[in-house]
């Protein structure tokens, strides 16, 4: 399953996509996964999710089929 | 109402105004963001916009459903530019046009506001003393 | 803040869009007013706008003056039409500059509203009916 | 004296500028005149005077060497 990423998520990754374990079955998990492998993620001000493309609750699941992003604090405007 | 939404390396003020004018409508409300050449105090040489863009154009329909949804707004125009923008480009132009002018401000301000918390758009800042921030 | 101030057959919003670009400046909010092709569901074939063009200037001078004493705004440009407007023309531009967009909304708006309250600019509508008001 | 008249009160009025008397010494006077000699005036939901570019109070003098108009309801915008 991969997950995309951008602004400063993206830059502390040093990826755009990265693949993530199947261990890894919701939002939670996914941020917990997250937060140990770039450690730097826990400075964010914010770190939210999206699957497919809406902003998801921790304890939305994520399977294969689904698009994944993390979406660091937006700067848009 | 009547709805352009788009996300392009280059925006103008005036394909906004050009969208929205109509005869039905009094009044028109735009508020444009362009980039500034100081950050708290801090010399700018340029900015970078990145977004995910198929999630920024569903949440910034999702901003119009709710301008829809509580005002009489006859059109609503809202861009956004993306890549590199130095001082004085415009990044973002919003464009609202109602027959009343207090919603057609209220229905503005709203917009910017929303999309500046919701939308994925990101901007990294080139500053004049060599760093960069985001 | 530097002002524009004018009063004359033909405005622009390209003309207060150039006045108070800057490079200093990240918000700006523009109102138009134009002419709607119908007043309570009256079809308009035209206005026709007058003015006591010293007082009107003098009066618009003081609405800056208040601008200025109470936001931190950069730019203002404030302009009215005159004359005969048809559906679809603009008769009066406000374009607001500043650092924060949250009062250039306040200050456009409160310069709009103050406007159409104290400035010495009378307008006669013109029916399809063949009626006149004002 | 002169006085000047915009909108519709130089409609009722017929004329843009007209002669005051002098024993119109101010402000009220001058809408008191003005009521008696034009009485659609009335109908306005106001009427204001401004003395020299100013609006003014029923107090104010007028005299010869002031600027003195008719404003009534203002629809700009």
């Amino acid at each position: 399953m991969g997950l995309l990423l951008f602004g400063v998520a993206k830059d502390i990754a040093g990826a755009a996509l990265v693949g993530i374990p199947e261990t890894v079955t919701n939002v939670a998990e996914l941020k917990q996964w997250l937060y140990d492998r770039y450690p730097a993620m826990r400075q964010l001000s914010s770190l939210m999710v999206a699957v497919n493309r809406e902003y998801a609750g921790d304890t939305q699941p994520i399977g294969a089929g689904d698009e994944v992003a993390v979406i660091p604090p937006v700067s848009g405007g | 109402m009547e709805t352009l939404i788009a996300i392009r390396d280059t925006i103008t003020v005036q394909e906004a105004l050009d969208f929205i004018q109509s005869p039905e409508c009094g009044g028109e409300v735009i508020f444009t963001g362009t980039v500034r050449n100081d950050t708290r105090g801090r010399g700018v040489t340029k900015l970078f916009y990145e977004c995910y863009e198929a999630m920024a154009l569903s949440e910034m329909q999702k901003i119009a459903d709710q301008v829809q949804a509580r005002w009489d707004i006859k059109k609503l125009a809202m861009l956004h530019a993306i890549g590199d923008k130095y001082p004085g480009d415009i990044a973002v132009v919003i464009a609202v046009a109602s027959a009343h002018r207090g919603i057609a401000f209220d229905a503005c301000e709203f917009t910017i506001d929303t999309l500046k918390e919701t939308v994925p758009i990101w901007k990294k800042e080139f500053f004049t003393d060599g760093g960069i921030g985001q």
